[in-house]
């Protein structure tokens, strides 16, 4: 192991964009979007997706201030999360009693607190170390902190977890926050304020030492700056940052229990900020909508949404390590010299035999689902709009044959697509016209 | 008597069984451009991990103006006014040019840790970085990530990092090496030209480099100094020819 | 970079995957929906799993008489993983697909997160409002000071089941000293500090030889438990656990020769027995409204027919869950009183209602929506005339109590809807 | 108060011994390939899951051999197809993968097997009473356990010392490259050795598999303690990983049994603390309630203080 370890992520997630998308032009769009989409999706259940959406991008983008700027691999964050979010809920009640007076608006900032409480002696102990001694201290205190928080009941409330009301008559606009969709605005205004924040922070001394840290701690060294110090602030600024969003679950959920500080919420923010992309600021944001999506819409749908969501984890860890912002940007050059109508006939030509590959492994896995966990699996069930009844074996020939076809058809037309990009690329590179 | 700026008192290096350096006694002087010359293995590259402070001594004193360094962590050397630069390029590979010579900038202009600062909107910090690039030349490549550079501009690119924290003692790590003659022409301007008032110590094969710039010359031979002399002295001095050649040279 | 053409090549599937995984709708019917929010993975994965058959069965028996108010009931299950946490996320996705009935019973601690999460959403949301019909979780304070207007209980709550059990203890000569291992939540809490309570009151020369707590569901390997039993010299072990956790316990103790009488609330069914085995024979014994010899004991054949169709067609493990039979035809009666499957109207059809079981009358509490029904204490004995889970024993009624003797005050003031 | 701990102690080492066959694979694959497989104790249920279904067609016995192998072909599998192809972007991408490992084995095992526990009962030849000590009855299937254990040390022990594809193991552990200069086909040995970890998960499956209970969320919570196990007695080191293993079997049996607080401990000197006191949580907290964190707090203050572990070659 001559190299820390976390120092070969560097190598496979690529260097950080700054600067590149300057102005404030994202920003604005980005508050024009969040502004006008409940308008959009109207139903109860987009406004509620939305909301988990905001708390997930907020955690996922301060997930990103270990993993992507600082080349920490943590498997402990959901702790600072989970605890922020105690803090907010126990604030939350001393308002609700008359004991304390804080705006509703402003409870994140109690979770923050929370959040930063802990981050910084736990943060003191863990970037004492790094690559895989730092993975392993994480693991230890994300895990000693979610079971000793079955014990502390007067704190963590055992079993039960801690419940409040957010419906507090202390607020500093004129909205009582009960229904839904004035909570989803006050998410929304908190994750943009959040990502904002966390984006110039990016730009920050700190910011880029943490980003050499991670490239090479020992030339930082000689150039006057302690990495472990840089690790720690970043760990702390981490932190409160996921304070901020388990205060945001707590508003929104108005119950916290030791799951919100284990293993299950830590692995999920890691699996969604790589898919999204570590790579780039705004990768961790799509991560987070995409798990969101997965967590509330499919799994309505479908009993197999986490396999697909592993699924999905592990071809992005095989095939496209940048992750999805890896991809996009990926056609950044050839999309500004304007080549992509080069490109599109090979995509368009790909979707086909993509969706046939893709609907028959759906298929079988929906199929497989049914016939083992549903009590009756003989009732037909609905699978792409027709009826499909699993215990007879055609439904099962048809899937597989589909699914082949589909891989033959893939592999023929991905080779025109590397035609295709070969091309682009030979023209960027200036070879060819 | 002219000040002392780096003074090593019976120096020693052990890696287990293997007994590196032997006991070295050096001074450089204050303003003073000392190169270290001695045939491969001799112990240069660890001598100098030793003085910036990457490995820990196994005994005996280095002292940076007359204040005691042997022990201290790389950064707080650094942050005394010692700067180096490393034999293997040693950047952070994957920001782009500007970036490694802003970040080598930022503790020397005062930032510290600050999260507060915006880097961008901090003019004398990038006007700094600016002409850092001009004088090593690098304008060109301003954008493009480190490990992307060729060879010789990784090289300028590690001079300029090293020279960048304002430190008085700096110490280059074979610059030229691997360069062709006229880039070793550019290096040797830039080197001449940055350490116009500061304290230079340089281990370099390049004779030409070493008889162009050194004031002095020391020669490292088994983990122990042969001879400090002028540049002159040592190139008439039989020990060195004798440890050089293995053979008395006939004259 | 790692080489082009790989990653090129499989950039259009990623993102056409996220496409292809677009949902296919739902089809809605006209019916009565009822969540069945239950763990149906991890570790209690077969208690859910055993109360979801019990509830389909009575879904198809209503449905065959004809359904009500011309409407067929359908249960829509719901997995929590036995966790408050997602049983809140659980209710949003109830709650979006318009559903306004949940059932609820394994877990206290989830119990406590649905009652304050429906509360809240009642009165946040005049027009689809949400009843909560509560099968099984026994904390009293779901009908005391945490009670609401839209839970109603259909199960004798942990002080009724332990005032009934202490009862019985206390006429037995032969308990002197009494171990309490209970699962470390609120509900296990409880079970220890009114049996401590009870004893003293009701004959404080019993010793308590223990009190012990244990994670709930992780515990594998309960023997290390099962020696601090044996090195506490008790004869008797109260117990409030339930599934996995009764099961390990009691077979731990059967495989270390552990040789003492296990008074708990659930030993009778879903895996227990079988895990006991000829061991538990005369020493084991369970307080529920219903068990396999009572309607023998009784002579209702109706019941007989009525438990062998449920083993035959739904779960081999046989009926247990005689309240669910309860809940589903006073729920029906509530709906045709009131005329309605409005949560409201239905809610003030269903207190105060008393509806005559085949083992005597049951009566909903007004004031605090708790049911009081017959309750009978029976031992785990070879001369049952039902064998329960093929394990060659059955359970006996050793001591039967009448719906009114059950009943105990309550602190519950409840805020009605306007 | 003897027989409580003697039971105690033999119990802790079970568990012990059960740790060290499930971290001995994973020790033995952090030490050869840098990889940190956090997927191991899904191999460990696959094992299980595998002897449950093997016993149903041919009886538990040809499942004790037939279960272990299938789990190592299937490693073999995961290492070809997968990690191999992952190794070159660096062992994050390593980690990550086996990561996202866990997710798709244990849907896969909801998929086939179900969600609900399956029915993998202890055989009847082993389903008797072995001893009995103050009046304490010893089941033969522990017996059992703890022998097969003893037997795993011991091959693989040997196998490493004494045998040419152990030393060609040893040398690939420290110098891959050198290795693969003299010849070796070093992606082969990576395989061999992969299969071979999840291979000893899988047979640590089939023995526990009917002493706990076979279900999908087993994985889960077995996972931990392995890391804690293999950090705790030194990355790439077989004895430390079997000293780490009964250290915190002992701990966490011994500890379940004690169910004493530190206001006991106050009582014996005399002084007496009520529910009311400050920090009342603390001091109240029985040492049996703390049980589940000893194992975590053994390994963050390890990892603090020795970051090698109890016999750790090198920090990893």
């Amino acid at each position: 192991m001559k190299q820390q370890f976390v120092n070969n992520a560097a190598s496979s997630v690529p260097r950080v964009r700054f600067g590149s998308w300057g102005g404030y032009l994202p920003w604005i769009i980005a508050i024009i979007v969040v502004a006008v989409l409940p308008l959009i999706l109207k139903s109860s259940h987009s406004v509620s997706m939305l909301s988990q959406m905001g708390i997930a991008i907020v955690f996922a983008l301060s997930y990103n201030m270990l993993l992507g700027q600082g080349g920490m691999l943590s498997f402990g964050h959901a702790v600072y999360f989970g605890l922020g979010g105690f803090f907010a809920i126990h604030a939350l009640n001393m308002v609700g009693d008359g004991r304390l007076s804080i705006p509703l608006e402003l409870i994140p900032l109690v979770g923050a607190l929370g959040g930063l409480l802990f981050a910084i002696p736990f943060g003191w102990v863990s970037t004492k170390r790094s690559g895989t001694s730092f993975a392993m201290i994480s693991l230890g205190l994300g895990e000693l902190v979610a079971a000793s928080s079955l014990m502390f009941t007067g704190f963590f409330g055992g079993e039960g977890g801690i419940s409040g009301n957010r419906v507090t008559d202390i607020t500093l606009l004129p909205y009582s926050y009960g229904p839904a969709i004035e909570v989803y605005y006050l998410i929304a205004a908190w994750a943009v304020i959040s990502a904002a924040l966390m984006y110039l922070l990016t730009q920050t001394p700190l910011g880029r030492m943490a980003n050499a840290v991670r490239d090479n701690p020992e030339r930082a060294e000689f150039v006057g700056y302690n990495p472990r110090l840089v690790r720690f602030f970043q760990f702390s600024l981490a932190g409160l940052f996921a304070g901020v969003a388990g205060g945001l679950y707590a508003i929104s959920y108005e119950l916290l229990t030791a799951e919100n500080l284990g293993a299950v919420a830590s692995g999920t923010v890691l699996l969604a900020t790589f898919i999204g992309g570590v790579g780039y600021f705004f990768g961790p944001i799509l991560g987070a909508m995409l798990i969101t999506y997965l967590q509330t819409t499919l799994s309505t749908f479908s009993e197999a949404w986490i396999l697909y969501f592993g699924l999905i984890f592990v071809f992005i860890v095989m095939f496209a390590p940048q992750g999805l912002a890896g991809i996009i940007m990926l056609h950044r050059p050839a999309w500004k010299a304007g080549l992509m109508s080069r490109l599109l006939p090979s995509y368009a030509l790909a979707v086909i035999p993509v969706l046939l590959f893709l609907g028959g492994v759906v298929a079988l896995i929906e199929m497989g689902y049914h016939f083992r966990t549903n009590y009756d699996p003989s009732e037909p069930m609905g699978l792409f709009g027709m009826k499909v009844v699993v215990t007879q074996v055609m439904p099962w020939i048809v899937a597989v044959a589909v699914t082949l076809v589909g891989a033959v058809l893939c592999r023929l037309s991905f080779r025109r697509i590397n035609a295709a990009w070969a091309d682009v690329d030979a023209i960027l590179a200036g070879e060819k016209r | 008597m002219t000040a002392i700026a780096l003074k090593l008192t019976d120096v020693n290096k052990s890696f287990g069984a293997a007994h590196i350096i032997r006991g070295v006694n050096l001074e450089i002087r204050k303003g003073e451009r000392h190169a270290i010359i001695g045939p491969n293995g001799a112990g240069k590259s660890t001598l100098f991990n030793l003085i910036s402070g990457r490995f820990g001594l196994s005994s005996g004193t280095i002292e940076l103006h007359g204040k005691p360094i042997n022990g201290l962590p790389a950064y707080e050397i650094n942050r005394l006014g010692l700067s180096r630069s490393f034999q293997v390029t040693n950047l952070f590979h994957r920001m782009t040019v500007i970036e490694n010579l802003r970040c080598a900038l930022l503790w020397s202009m005062g930032y510290r840790y600050s999260f507060w600062h915006l880097v961008p909107r901090q003019k004398r910090l990038n006007e700094e970085a600016e002409r850092l690039l001009e004088k090593i030349r690098l304008t060109a490549r301003r954008d493009v990530p480190a490990s992307l550079l060729s060879y010789a501009e990784q090289r300028a690119l590690e001079i300029g990092a090293t020279i960048a924290g304002g430190a008085d003692v700096i110490l280059l790590d074979e610059p030229t090496a691997g360069m062709s003659a006229t880039e070793t022409e550019q290096a040797v301007e830039l080197i001449r030209e940055v350490t116009e008032d500061k304290t230079l110590v340089m281990v370099e094969h390049d004779m030409s480099v070493v008889f162009g710039l050194a004031d002095r010359v020391s020669v490292l031979v088994y983990g122990q100094i042969l001879a400090t002399d002028t540049p002159e002295g040592i190139r008439n001095n039989r020990a060195v020819q004798e440890a050089y050649l293995g053979t008395t040279e006939a004259a | 970079m790692t080489n082009k053409p790989v990653i090129k090549r499989l950039a259009v599937s990623a993102l056409a995957a996220a496409a292809s995984l677009m949902a296919v709708g739902a089809q809605a019917q006209d019916t009565i929906k009822i969540a069945y929010i239950e763990p149906l993975s991890g570790p209690f994965a077969n208690v859910g799993d055993a109360g979801l058959k019990h509830f389909r069965y009575m879904a198809d028996r209503i449905n065959a008489s004809g359904g009500v108010l011309g409407k067929k009931i359908e249960i829509v299950p719901f997995d929590n993983k036995g966790s408050p946490q997602e049983s809140l996320v659980v209710l949003r996705q109830v709650i979006d697909q318009g559903i306004n009935y949940i059932t609820q019973g394994n877990g206290s601690h989830v119990a406590h997160a649905l009652v304050d999460a429906v509360d809240k959403h009642n009165s946040r949301n005049r027009d689809n409002r949400v009843l909560y019909l509560n099968y099984a979780a026994v904390d009293p304070e779901l009908t005391n000071n945490k009670c609401s207007f839209w839970h109603f209980r259909f199960d004798a709550n942990a002080e009724m089941k332990l005032a009934a059990i202490t009862d019985y203890m206390v006429q037995q000569e032969n308990i002197k000293n009494v171990y309490l291992i209970n699962m470390d939540y609120a509900h296990g809490h409880q079970v220890s500090s009114i049996t401590k309570r009870m004893l003293a009151e009701k004959k404080p020369d019993i010793k308590i030889a223990g009190d012990v707590f244990h994670p709930i569901g992780k515990v594998k390997d309960f023997s290390p438990y099962v020696m601090q039993i044996k090195a506490s010299g008790a004869e008797t072990v109260v117990t409030g656990n339930w599934g996995n956790d009764l099961s390990l316990l009691v077979k731990a103790g059967s495989d270390a020769g552990l040789k003492v009488a296990y008074h708990s609330f659930y030993a009778g069914g879903l895996g227990t027995p079988s895990a006991i085995g000829a061991a538990g024979e005369g020493l084991v014994h369970q307080i529920t409204e219903w068990h396999l010899d009572l309607p023998t004991e009784k002579n209702l054949p109706e019941m007989e027919d009525f438990a062998q169709v449920y083993a035959q067609k739904y779960d081999k493990l046989g009926w247990y869950y005689g309240r669910i039979k309860t809940q589903m035809e006073m729920l029906v009666e509530a709906m045709k009183k009131a005329n309605s499957t409005d949560p409201l109207k239905v809610a003030l059809a269903l207190e105060s209602m008393e509806y005559q079981t085949p083992f005597g009358p049951a009566i909903m509490r007004k004031d605090d929506h708790q049911l009081l029904q017959t309750l009978f204490i029976s031992k785990f004995t070879k001369d049952a005339k039902h064998d329960v889970e093929n394990t060659g024993l059955g359970f006996v009624t050793v001591a039967e109590i009448p719906a009114e003797k059950t009943a105990l005050p309550t602190t519950c003031n409840m805020k009605r809807p306007q | 108060m003897l027989e409580l701990i003697t039971f105690s102690i033999i119990n802790g080492v079970l568990y012990g011994m059960l740790l060290f066959m499930l971290s001995s694979g994973l020790t033995l694959i952090f030490s050869m390939m840098g990889v940190l497989n956090f997927a191991h104790a899904s191999f460990y249920m696959l094992g299980a899951y595998f002897a449950y279904q093997i016993s149903t067609f041919i009886g538990f016995w040809p499942a004790l051999f037939l279960a272990p192998l299938g789990v190592a072909v299937l490693g073999a599998l995961v290492e070809r197809y997968g990690l191999r192809h992952v190794h070159k972007h660096g062992h994050v991408a390593e980690l990550l993968f086996t990561f996202g490992l866990v997710y798709v084995i244990e849907e896969l095992v909801h998929m086939i097997w179900g969600r609900m526990p399956v029915d993998y009962r202890i055989p009847d030849a082993l389903n008797f009473t072995l001893f009995t000590l103050f009046n304490t009855s010893f089941p033969a299937y522990r017996g059992f356990m703890l022998l097969v254990a003893l037997v795993m040390f011991a091959s693989i022990y040997l196998i490493l010392r004494k045998t040419r594809i152990g030393m060609i193991v040893q040398a690939s552990l420290s110098y891959p490259e050198m290795v693969g200069a003299l010849g070796h086909n070093v992606p082969r040995v990576f395989m061999g050795v992969f299969a071979f970890g999840t291979g000893l998960a899988g047979l640590a499956g089939v023995i526990a598999g009917n002493y706990f209970i076979t279900e999908p969320g087993m994985a889960w919570a077995m996972g931990p303690i392995v890391f804690v196990v293999v950090v705790f007695g030194g990355l790439g080191s077989l004895p430390g990983a079997l000293i780490g293993s009964l250290i915190i079997g002992i701990v966490q049996t011994v500890s379940v049994a004690m169910p004493y607080s530190l206001a006991d401990a106050l009582r014996a000197f005399g002084v007496e603390l009520t529910r009311e006191a400050a920090l009342a949580d603390l001091w109240f907290l029985e040492l049996s309630r703390v049980a589940p964190i000893l194992p975590y707090l053994l390994l963050v203050l390890m990892l603090i203080f020795r970051p090698r572990g109890l016999m750790g070659t090198r920090e990893s």
